[in-house]
């Protein structure tokens, strides 16, 4: 959902030296953490996920132009730690593959991982009382909704497309003054959404929908299909294999063939 | 995307061509020169001398033409980066595109001409020793999930799971086909790690059998390059 | 005559990568209610022909006909005439129950609940796996996950069903068990057989003809009886006769027994009328 | 006497989801050089049992010695004693080359360049595969993979060999070919052979010794000859005994031949001395 193929080259070089810098000390401490957690046991889960975070993304879903990140998922799955390593791994083999660039990869794992470990804290921590549907909807939601306002302001701003508010940016109809804040945020979240969902804007703006009640909606749309999917998932994993949602994530000799 | 990663693995091991001559230690590092200078561009024309070396590595490997396609989606990515340039000028626009275009063909060329473990290998004196080898283990498990969701799709197909214009019940079996695959590639990573750990995985995945020395081609080949992309960013 | 439920001519179909696979020689036809096994060495082109008979792939050249129509083009409608086995069963069922998988393309076909409860129910039944319906697939054994996939092929009624090497994986009670089921099934609802294997000891159980393919060449068509015993034929494909079949040679030539046994029971019971007629 | 290679006793295991797996009854013993066919119905342990021999399991209760030490704690010096091949070769090929594979586990050894060289060659030489080292594993067929799969078990010469389910997704030439290989390894290496099978019909060709496991209990154990011939005990353990040896045994009784046969050369050379006896 908000993940970023930000290509190489647009991001200007003192962001993405600081974002590869803060990713590289989350990796580390990362590590640190899970060397205590037995990490040789659970990087096949690690493994897992980054491989079918990779595949999810080349599955549409439905008519609709969206793909699912399972981030959130990631972290229920093998943790906020580890979840972060998987998220690392998939920006890597992605910028190898043309999707996102290199010198993007530490940006975009900053905030990938920013929703595995929200999503994790709301599922296993703050929510943890409350009924599995729920509590999967909001840690989704919720986590989803940070890590996009969050990129919202850092991309937008850093690449100085906030200030081109005052152009005349406009697509479609006319600016009008009232409208101008909008049109701002608009161009913004084109920016730093930069793949499907910046050229749906894009087109949204093409057909003359512009304003924030268009860039909701489609922020919405995406937001909620992305909450109702973990749903789904998390609803099947729990009758089929309960033990891959449990907090220590699932374990190394359960299942399989005897 | 597996047929892709599949042609790649062949290229990168049995295409035979002047890029196997140099060491995968140099190519990447020589990767990291263009890539810097493709970065560091500030117009278009020097983007046009670094796009023109690629095209022209590629022509002259004799590497196929759908190498390109996978440079095709960083530019559709830049698309909305270059329409917010446009208001500035074309050029600055075209740049946007340009830059994203040459980097993914520059990493295209080097996956395409050295087999992954050696990237891998590459990676590996930066990276932590974890992070590598679960790299290593999702780029595997990557290929067998691919052929096992293939088969699983056409099943799927033939018992009418996405031929009834219904958004809801498409939307469910995809959901459904999901959560099967999350279960069963996490078994298959058990199964996986097991096989890998008994051949000898573990102890440090061994990532090919390159002599630590640099040699005069690969010295001389970054030698150019970075005559090269220095004098491209100087001169234009 | 009536009109055969599949008719496929000359088929040649190039895959992305650039291999092109053949099915040519002799035309694969199937009448309905026939049992037709389809046998060749891996990597014959079995699975592709297979394939186009399903609609799941069109034909770079030659003609392919089920139903009277080109599966490929009205796959929409062809899809419910046929009902489909392949080699891994879990490759098949996604259904968080066995009792949703086995519903599935009742339900792809928004049937209503009641029927489809009634179908699902009496199908399994049928097949002998009622007390697995509330079970969650993934904890059966492969003999009853492919029970499964079974129920859920003919759920649907369909006119023909297709498997594609249906018994790898399986151990002999569980093989036998499936032939049992399949061969019921083509006796109670006249439904037309094509399984495709490169094991030729079970294709006297339940094929009643059998095609050979060596190379994208149909080669040898006829009953298990007559294609079986052509040792030499077989080999050049790539296959080998069953161990039971060269042995009953032999002791045809010896004048122990008139003909070839084609499975255990045959042999038995030749050695029993050999026994008392000496 | 030699020491035995592997020697397991009232093996229980319980895996987290809290199932039990047994493998009690008779003690499992292996001798150096010797080939043991682990025979019964899926889901019966066999694959626990392989995966305690392999030190990939601890087990809950029993004794497991391997190389006369414990294989789960001393992994990291059995491991190069102990060379393995799965059901799915998909699923253990690891190199981009099928050079690069089967050298896996002696890099991982660090041997010089030179030495892991000549050792591929001679390997892959010696299993017919020198022509596939610069192919990428993925295009190649079944058959193919597996023996490659073989060669990088094989090429760190250990003393133990072991098979979980090796031929299942072979078509009968494969089989057959990958039996010749092993047997012949099994004869220059000095290897101990541990492969288990629900494949009753292989066992005489690639065993001297059998072990039946019938629901956590290990109820048989001898030469080929004796256990296949006990149809009732067999059929108890969910096995189909082999057609050959039941075909057989009616020739036996019927006093044509004076022993039961085991594999088809063996049938047709008892029926050849039964001619001329004659």
């Amino acid at each position: 959902m908000s993940h970023i193929h930000l290509p190489d080259g647009v991001l200007p070089a003192n962001l993405w030296l600081l974002s590869y810098l803060a990713a590289w000390l989350w990796l580390r401490s990362a590590l640190r953490q899970s060397e205590k957690e037995a990490v040789q046991r659970k990087l096949p889960f690690v493994a897992a996920m980054s491989a079918l975070m990779l595949l999810t993304m080349s599955i549409p879903l439905g008519p609709l132009p969206f793909h699912l990140n399972l981030t959130v998922l990631t972290g229920i799955v093998v943790g906020p730690w580890l979840g972060f390593v998987a998220v690392v791994i998939v920006n890597i083999i992605l910028s190898l593959l043309g999707h996102g660039g290199l010198t993007t990869i530490g940006i975009n794992s900053l905030i990938a991982g920013l929703e595995v470990v929200v999503g994790w804290w709301l599922y296993h921590r703050l929510l943890h009382s409350w009924r599995r549907s729920w509590r999967t909807l909001l840690a989704t939601g919720l986590a989803l909704l940070l890590s996009i306002s969050l990129s919202l302001g850092i991309v937008g701003s850093s690449t100085g497309m906030l200030d081109l508010a005052g152009h005349e940016l406009h697509l479609g109809q006319d600016p009008i003054a009232e409208e101008q804040p909008a049109a701002t945020l608009n161009v913004s979240t084109t920016a730093d959404m930069g793949g499907e969902q910046g050229v749906i804007a894009v087109k949204a703006e093409l057909l003359g929908l512009t304003g924030i009640g268009a860039l909701a909606g489609i922020l919405l749309a995406g937001l909620g299909l992305e909450s109702l999917a973990t749903l789904g998932i998390i609803s099947y994993l729990q009758k089929v294999n309960p033990d891959l949602l449990q907090d220590e994530g699932p374990d190394i000799e359960s299942g399989g063939q005897r | 995307m597996s047929f892709k990663l599949a042609g790649i693995d062949q290229l990168a091991t049995s295409h035979p061509s002047f890029l196997q001559k140099w060491s995968s230690r140099g190519k990447v590092v020589g990767t990291a020169v263009l890539l810097l200078g493709i970065v560091a561009a500030t117009n278009w024309r020097q983007i046009v001398v670094f796009l023109n070396l690629l095209v022209a590595i590629v022509l002259t490997a004799k590497l196929p033409v759908w190498l390109f396609s996978l440079a095709l989606y960083p530019a559709i990515f830049s698309l909305p980066f270059a329409l917010s340039k446009l208001s500035v000028s074309v050029a600055e626009a075209a740049t946007v595109v340009g830059k994203a275009t040459t980097a993914a063909l520059l990493l295209a060329l080097l996956v395409a001409s050295t087999p992954y473990p050696q990237i891998f290998g590459a990676l590996s004196r930066v990276l932590p020793p974890v992070l590598t080898d679960a790299l290593f283990l999702a780029y595997r498990l990557f290929f067998l999930v691919v052929g096992s969701l293939e088969r699983l799709l056409l099943s799927l197909r033939q018992r009418g799971a996405f031929g009834k214009g219904n958004f809801c019940w498409s939307f469910r079996v995809t959901l459904h086909a999901i959560g099967y695959l999350i279960a069963n590639t996490l078994r298959l990573s058990q199964r996986l790690e097991q096989n890998y750990r008994l051949r000898g995985y573990g102890v440090r995945i061994y990532w090919g059998a390159e002599p630590y020395v640099w040699r005069m081609l690969d010295l001389a080949m970054l030698l150019v390059l970075i005559c090269l992309v220095g004098g491209v960013l100087c001169f234009a | 005559m009536p009109e055969p439920l599949v008719d496929i001519r000359g088929l040649s179909h190039i895959y992305q990568d650039r291999t092109e696979v053949r099915v040519e020689g002799l035309p694969f036809v199937v009448m309905p209610g026939q049992k037709v096994a389809l046998v060749g060495a891996t990597g014959t082109g079995k699975t592709t022909l297979l394939q186009h008979i399903m609609g799941l792939l069109r034909p770079t050249r030659g003609q392919v006909r089920v139903c009277g129509s080109d599966p490929a083009r009205s796959f929409a409608q062809i899809r419910w005439q046929i009902g489909a086995v392949m080699q891994n069963p879990d490759e098949q069922i996604i259904g968080p129950t066995v009792f949703d998988d086995i519903a599935f393309s009742l339900r792809a076909r928004s049937l209503p609940a009641a029927e489809v409860n009634a179908r699902v129910q009496a199908v399994a039944a049928d097949l002998g796996i009622a007390d697995l319906l509330n079970k969650v697939p993934h904890h059966l054994s492969g003999g009853q996950k492919q029970k499964v996939v079974l129920a859920g092929a003919v759920v649907g009624r369909p006119r023909l069903l297709v498997l594609d090497e249906p018994f790898s994986g399986l151990d002999t009670r569980s093989k036998q068990e499936m032939i049992r089921l399949i061969c019921r099934l083509n006796g109670e609802l006249d439904l037309a057989v094509i399984l495709s294997t490169h094991d030729l000891e079970l294709v006297p159980d339940i094929a009643d003809w059998v095609y050979v393919l060596q190379q994208g060449q149909l080669v040898l068509a006829g009953p298990p009886a007559t294609v079986l015993t052509q040792t030499t034929e077989l080999r050049a494909a790539g296959l080998e006769p069953p161990a039971l079949v060269q042995l009953g040679q032999e002791l045809v030539r010896l004048g122990i027994i008139p003909e070839v046994p084609l499975n255990l029971s045959m042999g038995k019971r030749l050695l029993a009328a050999a026994e008392t007629a000496r």
